[in-house]
């Protein structure tokens, strides 16, 4: 067991994966984004140059080269950047990759990662600072790992890429300088198994990705109020623990969904509809969501900070439905 | 450019592969017309361009792959896909390549390095370079090979592919069916667009420092022996290749859903175009590549005219019996559309 | 008044938005669908010939050509066509037009309509039968207009060309033979709000595009089994008459979203979402939700008829939750 | 291609621009350095481009459009934008040009025809082609111009509006600013690029039928002279045209924070280079367009060399005080954020 952060959790994560498995190749180098630290992204890149490609700024393209390299015995990480930026290869990430083994009824599989750093990162502005999960999570076929702490981003980097799947992986800039406990001789963190962050017994908090540290906090704040909050925590959001959530809001009666994909179809919306639909026996309160309003994203820090789903967001919202 | 072309042998296996895909194609365009819910959607067929597909798929070995488009029942039946599987593929029947799943659109075919047919413009040619730097990269010498039509080129995504294909000097072969050309552009000189603005397809391509080809689709043996060579380089390390092949849209081609002008192919049209349907005559005559392929070999004496006879018949019959085969096939299930979301 | 298709009150609402402003431009000019009546859409083609431009296959660019148009005096109607060929042009349509008025707040109007044909049409397989409003909703920016009659299409198209927003425009080629009635001297529909297309007691239904014609049929056989629902039909997602559906859930008290969008993060899982924070205290039974299952989009009819969300999948779920 | 340059008295007013771009572009280093929270953060400046945007916006008119890029603070600029709003701008101030709500990814002016500056990587150039449509559909005699680097070439966008801008000859002038040329490339020869496979930019626009030049981007006069005469030309119905301007990199601006290598730009490297920091001399010597335009200037007798320190010393108060006048500027209000999401 050792402390580290996400950033370095996530580096030793697709070291492991390239170590295991020679058929993985990562398309782009960009995993440690603006900031990224060099002293843990530089391994990787000196260890495995030759199964590193750098492509020209073309997504539709080289993602489309990755989905075909998945089809034909490759297991490719592809670092877009930028979560936005994916958009660009919508029509591969999308409309290709997940039909494929649907398509042939499981003749063929499309073993790519779609690796993309998404949500408000600080002065991303417009285009910069979308988080695209939401649209991912609406096509059938596609997994979604969103880790929120440095060991999940490890074990679910690796299982990620074990999985015969195309799968969305969506870190956070924010989430980078995050530090955690990871045991190192530890395996993957499956796919569909959700997390209790915390446990309480008033009130659910379900957060994914860089909710999941927020949601921490607010819970601790909660606690100081006298309100012990259950953080649960999907991981992933393709296949989701549907169970977990139930189970946890079963206990409580009451749930704030949180996540910083934009509100409208969003993350928490999905959350949010699947516990009216099959968990309303247990609700005593309004399902509140805590997400971006519907806004694109501005620049000056004022107003981010303002649209931003923050911890105290979290906590207003708890107050909100334990009246 | 017709040296070097194929054995007589092969010419006949080439000659068989082409008459059997005009006949399954005739075969579908029945079957969508005759029945209301075989195929409800709109659907492409590959008459007029069989020399494209077959020439080009007999340079091919078991191991390579090959990607196609909307446009595919052709080119997996050139690929040596059987008529049965096809059809039933493009009417939905679970012994279809893909059980039903894909339909005409997405006919798949596995086990001949078929691995995705995407229906979307331009989708398959990243695809394609993907699986051709999957080969560079395992270090096989296999080949992949992918087919377009030329209103790819104005799509970004075929940009993207030829400038990663070009750079990382890809195994990969480009080969655009451009369908929109007159007889006479065909064999040689300018082509205009109305929808591209280069003044030659393959101009791009050049310009992206990929060598290039132009080769007359009515030819198949033009097709197979350029293709042949170029698959040959391919192997040896070089590639990616661009080419060209220069076709002219069948008349009964025209808008959504094809119209099989003047009744199914007629044998004596080879010979007599003039008593074809009139729409048909000038295509027939000129651009057809079965009818130039029947002509050419009967007048090399390398075939009779009754040994042309029999191997359409044998297509004809093979083509029916796909038709009975895939008729008298099940359905899917129901709640089978549930099978195969994830691995 | 006069009775006729959802394709020919189109075809009657962009004629006269194109007659009544000489900015308005058609970029494509595909809305017929794949067997529109030529008899319909011929005049417009013919009257209008030097307003429409028919592009290359290339809808990134187009698209982005619509945007600088509009950005620069003109006001370009988009025919894109299936609903999935607007992933090629998601960067400009997702990633630029909603941006412009907000970065530079309010100095600039949009005012582009991207119109598409979306849903399960029959025989669209795997890539043509994707119905993509909810990723557009989840975009901030967007209008988005989902008419599901004949008299909303015409006097949809005719407010989405005035209005200064970038909006999506989603028809459905199974509503094209569908027939109505037109008040021919009528003029726009307005954007945001919602028209209750049967008024009812027992349950409340939301339904939007196809889903509208689906959920009319669901009502009537319900009322045969003495079922009284009311079906609400919200014709704007963006903006959303969100009171007209709380309105009818606090009469109803109970509630079936339905909607062809696939289900995750989908149109009913907003709608959902929203009742289950907001119209939370009048719920008496679980909201459910019928849409298309996480399944990408099989050939064959039986099994793309499994998967659509039929008249009958909505009366299955009204009895589910008034027993 | 230096004939029939601009005027001395026009040449002085572009220095000035240039030398404000500079002045400018310093201080936002200094402030994205100085300050945590001012420029969050990656950023982008055109310090080694002056030449480019000053010299082709000499040539428009005050109706035309201009598109931009990620790296547009220059270009805004060069086209007359004021330093203190665009400061402001960059640093989210309500004084900015969009009152801080897009900072330096999209300072965006719309009295000055820039409507909407992507910092998609190619995002302008279909919204520039459509802006071209739009005058032509209109039928003024605007032109529409639009900035983007090198890079843009390998995005599938710029291809697709290359066609259609050519194919209906759009009023649509295509500036690309290739930043990826060593001095001695810029002004002849081949250039090769790691991530774009043609052997010459301007061939991929070429083969598309679209006339292309090649100028030098260090020098302002030659790009003033080819765009004035392009601008022309577009406005009589020519066009559209491609232009690379061949840039060598200024070498604080590797990574994706731009430094300022041995500080604040010197006047007097421009006649002794030797004297800056080793990283900048070759780049001064050779490839300065501030430095090689100053020199020329001076060389030529058309200024003295006070004259131009003169300049510089203006643009750099200039500058100085757009800082201020940025700095003492009120933020937006956090709840201003829900403002302008519809029209
Ligand atoms: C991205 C996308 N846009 C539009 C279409 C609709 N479409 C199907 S086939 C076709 C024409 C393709 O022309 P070409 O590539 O020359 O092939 P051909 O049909 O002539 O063989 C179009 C526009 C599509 N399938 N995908
Ligand atoms: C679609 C997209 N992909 C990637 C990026 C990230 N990015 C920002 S600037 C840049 C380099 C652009 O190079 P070039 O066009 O030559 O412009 P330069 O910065 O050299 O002026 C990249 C890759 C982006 N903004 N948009
Ligand atoms: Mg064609
Ligand atoms: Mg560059």
């Amino acid at each position: 067991m050792r402390q580290m952060t996400y950033s370095e959790a996530m580096a030793i994560g697709i070291q492991e994966a390239l170590a295991e498995d020679e058929r993985v190749v990562l398309m782009g180098a960009g995993f440690g984004g603006l900031r990224g630290d060099p002293a843990v992204w530089s391994p990787l890149r000196e260890n495995f140059r030759d199964r590193i490609t750098n492509p020209p700024i073309a997504e539709l393209g080289y993602c489309g080269i990755a989905v075909g390299a998945a089809l034909t015995g490759l297991r490719p990480i592809v670092a877009i950047g930028t979560g936005s930026f994916s958009f660009e290869a919508f029509p591969q990430i999308a409309n290709e990759a997940p039909q494929a083994h649907y398509g042939t009824r499981g003749q063929v599989t499309c073993p790519v990662v779609f690796h993309m750093r998404a949500g408000i990162r600080g002065a991303g502005a417009l285009q910069h600072s979308i988080a695209p999960q939401a649209m991912y999570w609406n096509t059938p076929g596609l997994e979604i790992c969103v880790p929120g702490s440095p060991a999940d981003v490890r074990g679910l980097i690796k299982a990620a890429v074990r999985s015969d799947n195309p799968t969305i992986f969506i870190d956070h800039e924010r989430l980078h300088p995050v530090v955690g406990d990871v045991d190192e001789s530890g395996g993957d963190v499956p796919l569909g198994v959700a997390d209790v962050k915390r446990e309480g017994s008033d009130v659910t908090i379900v957060a994914t990705s860089i909710m999941v540290p927020r949601a921490l906090e607010a819970a601790a704040t909660l606690a100081d109020q006298g309100t012990d909050a259950e953080v649960v925590d999907p991981r992933t959001l393709v296949p989701l623990d549907k169970d977990a959530i139930l189970r946890s809001v079963a206990k409580t009666g009451r749930v704030v969904v949180a996540d910083e994909t934009q509100r409208s179809c969003g993350v928490a919306s999905e959350i949010a509809a699947t516990i009216a639909e099959e968990g309303f026996e247990s609700l005593r309160a309004p399902i509140r969501r805590v997400a971006i309003p519907n806004v694109p994203i501005p620049y000056h820090q004022a107003e981010e900070d303002y649209i931003t789903p923050t911890a105290g967001r979290i906590v207003e919202a708890v107050q909100e439905i334990c009246r | 450019m017709t040296t070097a072309g194929p054995a007589v042998d092969t010419l006949k296996d080439a000659l068989h592969r082409m008459m059997l895909i005009r006949r399954v194609e005739e075969q579908v365009i029945d079957l969508a017309t005759s029945f209301d819910d075989l195929i409800r959607g709109h659907y492409h067929v590959y008459i007029g361009q069989e020399a494209t597909g077959v020439g080009a798929c007999m340079a091919l070995g078991p191991d390579d792959y090959m990607f196609t488009t909307h446009r595919n029942h052709g080119h997996v039946i050139a690929r040596g896909g059987e008529p049965g599987p096809v059809i039933a593929e493009i009417i939905g029947r679970t012994t279809g390549y893909n059980m039903g799943r894909g339909g005409t659109f997405h006919v798949i075919a596995k086990h001949l390095g078929v691995l995705q047919t995407s229906a979307v413009v331009a989708g398959g040619v990243p695809m394609a370079a993907g699986a051709a730097f999957s080969i560079k990269r395992r270090g096989t010498d296999q080949v992949s090979l992918v087919f377009f039509g030329d209103g790819v080129l104005e799509e970004g995504a075929f940009h993207e592919a030829l400038n990663m294909s070009s750079l990382w000097n890809l195994p990969l072969i480009m080969m655009c069916e451009n369908n929109s050309v007159h007889p006479e552009g065909r064999r040689q000189g300018e082509q205009p667009s109305s929808s591209f603005a280069a003044t030659q397809l393959a101009d791009v391509a050049r310009a992206m420092n990929v060598e290039t080809h132009v080769v007359d689709g009515g030819d198949a043996r033009e097709v197979a022996a350029l293709l042949t060579g170029l698959v040959g380089r391919t192997r040896e390390g070089e590639g990616p290749f661009f080419i060209e092949s220069r076709l002219t849209r069948w008349p009964g081609n025209r808008g959504q859903f094809p119209e099989l002008i003047g009744g199914p192919h007629q044998m004596a049209w080879t010979w007599d175009p003039g008593t074809a349907d009139e729409r048909l005559q000038d295509w027939l005559a000129n651009a057809d590549p079965v009818s130039l392929l029947c002509r050419s070999l009967v007048e090399e004496g390398a075939m009779t005219r009754a040994e042309v006879e029999e191997i359409d018949a044998t297509a004809r019959q093979e083509a029916e019996e796909a038709r009975e085969f895939a008729l008298s096939s099940p359905i899917p299930s129901p709640e089978s559309a549930m099978d195969h979301i994830f691995a």
